[in-house]
């Protein structure tokens, strides 16, 4: 913008924001100190800027006397910039030439003595660099209408079945076979003790007949490419050997395989064929050839059953791994979480003693679908007594320090299913502390302990089977303080469910990695705001729903997963994107096309090629730059500078900021 | 390699057969070392009650006398053990209780930089020696014999961290059946003796001891082995005591584990001390005859019978 | 030494969505501090380049403090880790100019740490007040 | 007999707040020390409770217990702890002040002075020196460990000259700076 130094018009508006700057900051000697300063034509103070009178105060000047730039000294910039920004608008001046001067949070408030000192710097600052502001452009690029959700659990299912409805096109891609992820290993489920597969489902179902859904099961996302509301993503499918759209999911296959491996539906306490589909209810119903157990794969040839006995011939070796690559606006991330493995903690007894289990185990034991057709035996012995551990690995500096927030819940429901199905059981329930926070937990934890169910204060050390009385012989002992009681005690069962924490998945790195996303310490995927932006993400267009954000029961990962739809759906029903006006531009005539930014820039916005002249240099996607300013501060040649924190712009700030004596 | 030897104040008094026991197999190993020169007390398991910086600096002058020499300092005691690395990790972690102990060791004109090499016994005979080489010297294997592997406390805690898994340590097992014994499973293998409670708080210790004992019986242990002076010594005088309080009579034999490898190296009883083990090993001797297809003349002629 | 009546002059380099909005949330809690401090707004703290620094210090301030997102918090993923390898060969430069290290600081203040914000202030205003002038400074005085 | 209401204190707590690893403030109250102590059974307060009191201000309540002195160290608390808290340093701070308080069980005390002081004079531990300082105040004590006296003596397990360090006077000029530089206890 060819603007010479005398046509730069500064407006200066001193707010007093009732007595909280006045208060405090002489504000008439500020706007006095503020209109003598360079290229200022005016300087007003009123008592609040932010009210409408204060507004139309700005907008008459910018429209009477022509000022070309906004300085308002009021209250942080994080509060009110966009107020004033719209301000600016309306009165046709650029937004992007006002320039916010924080005097109330970071100066009225915090000081007493050399606050108007301090006000005076700040203003002249704002001034300097309001001098070099430049009327900026935000640019709209077009969204594609098209979201992609990764995980078929509970989390994904809500969220694809939600835009899905909105009418938007929705791919919907599942690592497992079939989707349903933890949930549809759930037996009953708390508080209110529904059938976890009665309630999942349909929901599958819905997915699968949904005209707008396209599923993508035993697949995976390899690439994500583009910007939000354009990425380009690949995903890899993984070999299935039988053909989807011949399969009609009969199961004779799986009934005349004769190769057997461990269910891990079932968490390695049953068995499954070497073409199977996880579960009976499985979507899609169409199974996948094992090809660590078919001997077929395994000794070329042999064997071929399923071939034999399939009629409609839907069994198909000859596939291979597919590439498929497709568009989309949002991604909705929803991969879940990992159960802690608790053989780490030895002292515990899982997998040296049979009757040790994991919560997910016992789930599956109680199962009618389960192994043992829901009834709760290990080596076909039903236990009279039972211990439950929580906080297996959570709350524990050694494992995970977090909480994972379903336990105490799932607990009790364990005690009560227990009781329901094993006549004049006992139930002892080790707590640290007993954590029912949600709607409907109280009560629940309530009825259980009218129940019969024993709760024991106290973090078990021990899971041991040495007796030290002849009641204990033959029994497991769980050793550890009532610390109620301040009393050791030894505990004697016949079984033990350990709660072991939820954790991150044991991918989750790679998984932050493909999407750009961070991980916040507990190796979870990070949001953009615990509290203000619970599903967002520092990348613009990717959301993160359910278990992958941290441990959730059910109704939380649901109410995320709906958050996330909303997100995806008023993102794409915009059909246009903003982008950050304040992003990284080149000077083509200073690059020497080092490369420099290419390598340092996280978000790959800025690309090295030939330009017209076949000269190579440098060149920003204005749609991929967050204008972080990395790629400015690494340019050796200073080719590259950031709209809105130009260099001019802020040395121009620390010259003001040390004229003024503290 | 050469070693330095610390051998803790039990080697010469309650200790002793120990002592002679490691002395003997290590000769036998071919282990060179030498005595760590002026050594003294690491406090034991009293020093703490009385001053922290004391329960710190004593190990650390053995410590800094160790870097003098610069080779890797070995002790068989694991009380001295978990002293030593107590020192050197706390100092280590803590620039403060760093300056006060050479405050303190600067008394006996020395100080301790942090560069000492602390090793254990078992880590040594385990990874330096290595379970083949202790398995070519086996003369007389210890089939059928079967043996409690008692860890012990402190070790579980702090000197299996360094070699092996701190919460389920197994290299005694693998040490054991390299001789040809069988371990036993014996859920206590890491639950403390009550060190110093057999003499200061007799009631209590007794019953940990007890404990220990029905434990190895239960699990139809012909013996206990241990690796510690504190643990051999409670384990041994006391099962009268600890009869006593579980309303039993115990005689079941402890040894140290240099003891039950001498037998398996074919050394004399003597040389190993074992006529100093206050609970007769003479049972052992006959089992491992028998387990073993050794002549009666070559039994006589190696003490055993 | 403490320079009898000598108020250090600092420069803080504060990214918009920690630090800043610390010192902000400082303000909203009340939480007072010495006004030696002027916070400039940056996008990011691996925003803030060398020359930034190397003005404040010329333009004569006392001493420049650099804050950002806690690791692993950053909003732009790195900027803070990109902004702290710099500082290693930033401060090898102002060595050269005869530049103590306490001059320029580095930190990490989340925007949920207001009070760690001032107290921040206070302990660098106490320890460059212990520091003395900037020699930048003096020479200009001088 | 009436049980006086326990009131938390405001004066600081003495005991070391600077062992390696968490203090005392840290812990959470799951009882997992306690769980891993082989002693807490004969124990007035165990070690969790220990820590709570410490917690309360109420440090004299725990010195006076005695609860210190039946910590064998072994450490499982410490290692175990989900919280970090060096639990075995904290209660040998608690064992120190109660051995040096009027709380001590005299047997007990001379135990430990014994102990130190054959250290103190000789470097290293001398049997009998321990055996004379430690019983002889106390004959039934005596009595009791005959049997097992008679046992090591016979067995030659009590070595009658134990060397000790080549100047003892080093080590005892060691215990006088450790407690200038601490205090006691």
């Amino acid at each position: 913008m060819a603007e010479s130094k005398n046509d730069v018009k500064i407006g200066v508006y001193v707010c007093h924001c009732g007595s909280n700057i006045a208060g405090t900051v002489d504000v008439e000697d500020l706007t006095a100190f503020a209109q003598e300063q360079g290229s200022v034509a005016v300087a007003r103070n009123y008592k609040f800027m932010c009210s409408e009178p204060g507004q139309a105060l700005i907008k008459k000047d910018i429209e009477e006397l022509g000022l070309n730039r906004v300085v308002v000294a009021s209250c942080s910039p994080r509060m009110h910039e966009p107020t004033f920004r719209r301000v600016c608008e309306d009165a046709n001046l650029n937004p992007y030439q006002l320039d916010m001067c924080n005097i109330r949070e970071q100066c009225s408030w915090v000081h007493k003595n050399g606050a108007t000192a301090k006000a005076k710097a700040l203003v002249s600052a704002a001034i300097a660099r309001a001098f070099y502001l430049e009327a900026l452009e935000t640019r709209e690029v077009p969204v594609t209408s098209a979201v992609l959700v990764v995980g078929g659990g509970i989390a994904g299912i809500q969220a694809a079945l939600k835009v899905a409805d909105g009418g938007r096109k929705v791919y919907l891609v599942e690592r497992e076979p079939s989707i349903g992820g933890h949930m549809i290993q759930l037996d009953k489920t708390f508080p209110t003790l529904d059938c976890s597969a009665c309630i999942s489902t349909p929901k599958m179902a819905a997915v699968k007949s949904h005209p707008d859904i396209e599923l993508m099961t035993y697949s995976e996302v390899v690439d994500v490419q583009g910007f939000v509301g354009n990425f380009r993503v690949t995903i890899r499918r993984k070999p299935r050997y039988v053909d989807e759209s011949l399969c009609t999911g009969c199961g004779i296959c799986q009934e005349k395989c004769p190769w057997k491996a461990e269910s891990e539906f079932d968490c390695g306490l049953g068995q499954r064929k070497a073409i199977y589909t996880p579960f009976p209810q499985a979507v899609p119903n169409v199974p996948v050839i094992d090809p660590e157990h078919c001997v077929y794969i395994l000794k070329d040839g042999k064997c071929g059953a399923c071939l034999k006995f399939c009629e409609r011939g839907a069994v198909d070796f000859s596939q291979t791994e597919k590439m498929v690559e497709i568009e989309v606006g949002a991604i909705i991330v929803a991969t879940g979480y990992d159960l802690m493995d608790p053989s780490a903690i030895t002292r515990l007894g899982y997998k040296r003693f049979p009757n040790v289990i994991t919560s997910l185990e016992f789930e599956r034991l109680c199962s009618a679908t389960g192994p043992t057709g829901g009834h709760i035996t290990v080596n076909g012995k039903e236990p009279k007594s039972v211990a439950i551990i929580h906080c297996v690995g959570s709350r524990d500096e050694k494992y995970h320090t977090y909480c994972s927030r379903v336990c105490c819940m799932y607990a009790l429901k364990f005690a009560h299913l227990i009781g329901e199905k094993i006549e004049g059981a006992q139930v002892y329930q080790f707590y640290i502390d007993m954590r029912c926070y949600g709607k409907g937990f109280e009560d629940f934890y309530q009825r259980a302990s009218s129940e019969g169910v024993t709760f024991v204060r106290g973090r078990p050390a021990q899971v041991t089977d040495f007796a030290m009385s002849p009641e204990e012989k033959g029994k497991l002992v769980v050793v550890c303080e009532n610390t109620l009681l301040g009393r050791p005690m030894r505990v004697p069962v016949d079984m033990v469910i350990l709660c072991p924490a939820m954790e991150a998945r044991a991918d989750a790195k790679e998984v932050a990695r493909l999407f750009n996303l961070s991980q916040s310490a507990d190796g979870f995927l990070l949001e953009r705001h615990a509290k203000l932006e619970p599903v967002a993400t520092a990348n613009d267009g990717v959301f993160i729903v359910g278990c992958v954000q941290g441990p959730k029961d059910i109704p939380d990962t649901v109410a995320q997963a709906l958050a996330g739809a909303a997100e995806a759906l008023s993102l794409i029903d915009r059909g246009s994107v903003k982008l950050e006006a304040a992003t990284a531009t080149v000077n083509e005539a200073l690059c020497h096309g080092c490369g420099r930014c290419e390598e340092i820039c996280e978000f790959h916005a800025p690309m090295v090629r030939l330009n017209g002249r076949l000269i190579p240099v440098s060149s920003i996607n204005e749609a991929l730059c967050k204008g972080c300013g990395a790629c400015a501060v690494a340019c050796p040649t200073g080719a590259i500078s950031i709209r809105h924190f130009t260099l001019q712009q802020i040395l121009a700030e620390v010259e003001a900021l040390s004229g003024v004596p503290v | 390699m050469s070693y330095l030897y610390y051998p803790g104040c039990s080697g010469t008094g309650t200790g002793r057969e120990c002592e002679e026991s490691i002395q003997a197999v290590m000769r036998t190993l071919g282990v060179k070392w030498t005595e760590l020169e002026d050594w003294n007390c690491c406090g034991a398991a009293v020093a703490t009650g009385t001053s922290y910086l004391l329960s710190l600096a004593l190990p650390a002058r053995n410590l800094a006398l160790s870097e003098k020499v610069g080779s890797d300092l070995v002790t068989g005691c694991s009380r001295c053990y978990l002293n030593l690395i107590r020192a050197q990790h706390y100092i280590q972690h803590n620039a403060n209780l760093k300056e006060n102990v050479n405050a303190v060791l600067a008394e006996a004109g020395i100080q301790y930089s942090g560069t000492a090499q602390l090793r254990h016994l078992l880590d040594v005979i385990i990874n330096d020696v290595g379970l083949d080489t202790v398995a070519e010297k086996v003369t007389r294997p210890l089939d059928g014999l079967q043996v409690a592997a008692y860890y012990g406390c402190c070790q579980g805690m702090w000197t299996y961290a360094q070699f092996d898994s701190t919460e389920d340590p197994t290299c005694f097992d693998r040490l054991l059946a390299a001789l040809g014994a069988e371990v036993v499973y014996y859920p206590l293998k890491q639950a403390c003796c009550g060190g110093t409670l057999s003499m200061s708080k007799r009631s209590v210790g007794a019953s940990l001891i007890g404990d220990l004992l029905l434990a190895a019986i239960a699990a139809e242990a012909d013996c206990i082995v241990t690796a510690c002076p504190l643990c051999m010594f409670n384990l041994n005088s006391f099962q009268n005591e600890a009869g006593r309080a579980k309303g039993t009579k115990f005689n079941i034999p402890v040894l140290f584990v240099t003891q039950l490898i001498g037998l398996a190296f074919g050394l004399p009883p003597k040389t190993l001390g074992l006529q100093r083990n206050i609970v007769p090993p003479e049972p052992l001797y006959r089992k491992i005859a028998a387990g073993t297809a050794v002549s009666s003349a070559e039994a006589v002629a190696s003490g055993l019978k | 030494m403490n320079v009898n009546g000598f108020e250090p002059k600092i420069v803080a380099f504060t990214c918009n969505w920690c630090s800043y909005a610390a010192a902000d949330l400082a303000g909203t809690s009340r939480i007072h501090y010495p006004p030696n401090v002027r916070i400039i707004r940056v996008m990011c703290s691996g925003m803030v380049d060398p020359v930034y620094v190397l003005k404040a210090f010329e333009a004569g301030f006392d001493g420049v403090l650099i804050a950002g997102c806690h690791i692993g918090d950053c909003h732009y993923l790195s900027g803070n880790v990109k902004a702290q390898d710099r500082i290693a060969t930033l401060r090898r430069l102002l060595h050269t100019l005869g530049l103590e290290d306490e001059r320029l600081r580095l930190e990490w203040i989340s925007a949920a740490e207001g009070s760690g914000f001032a107290e921040t202030i206070k302990e660098y205003v106490g320890q460059l007040k212990q520091l003395g002038p900037s020699p930048c400074r003096r020479e200009a005085t001088a | 007999m009436a049980v006086q209401a326990l009131a938390p204190r405001s004066e600081p707590v003495r005991v070391m707040k600077d062992p390696l690893g968490n203090s005392f403030e840290f812990c959470y109250q799951c009882g997992l020390c306690t769980a891993s102590c082989r002693t807490a059974f004969a124990m007035k307060y165990t070690p969790r409770q220990v820590m709570n009191l410490l917690q309360l201000g109420c440090e004299d309540e725990a010195v006076a217990s005695g609860s210190g002195l039946l910590c064998t160290a072994c450490y499982s608390c410490t290692f175990r702890c989900p919280r970090g808290v060096a639990v075995t340093d904290m209660m040998a701070a608690v064992q120190r002040r109660n051995l040096a308080s009027k709380h001590a069980d005299s047997d007990i005390r001379r135990f430990y002075r014994s102990f130190m002081r054959t250290i103190e004079r000789h470097g290293r531990f001398h049997e009998v020196e321990f055996m004379t300082r430690y019983f002889l105040p106390n004959p039934l004590l005596l009595r009791a460990e005959f049997g097992v006296g008679l046992h090591l003596l016979t067995k030659g397990k009590i070595s009658l000259n134990a060397p000790g360090v080549k100047n003892p006077k080093a080590i005892a000029a060691m215990f006088r700076k450790a407690e200038e530089i601490e205090g006691r206890p």
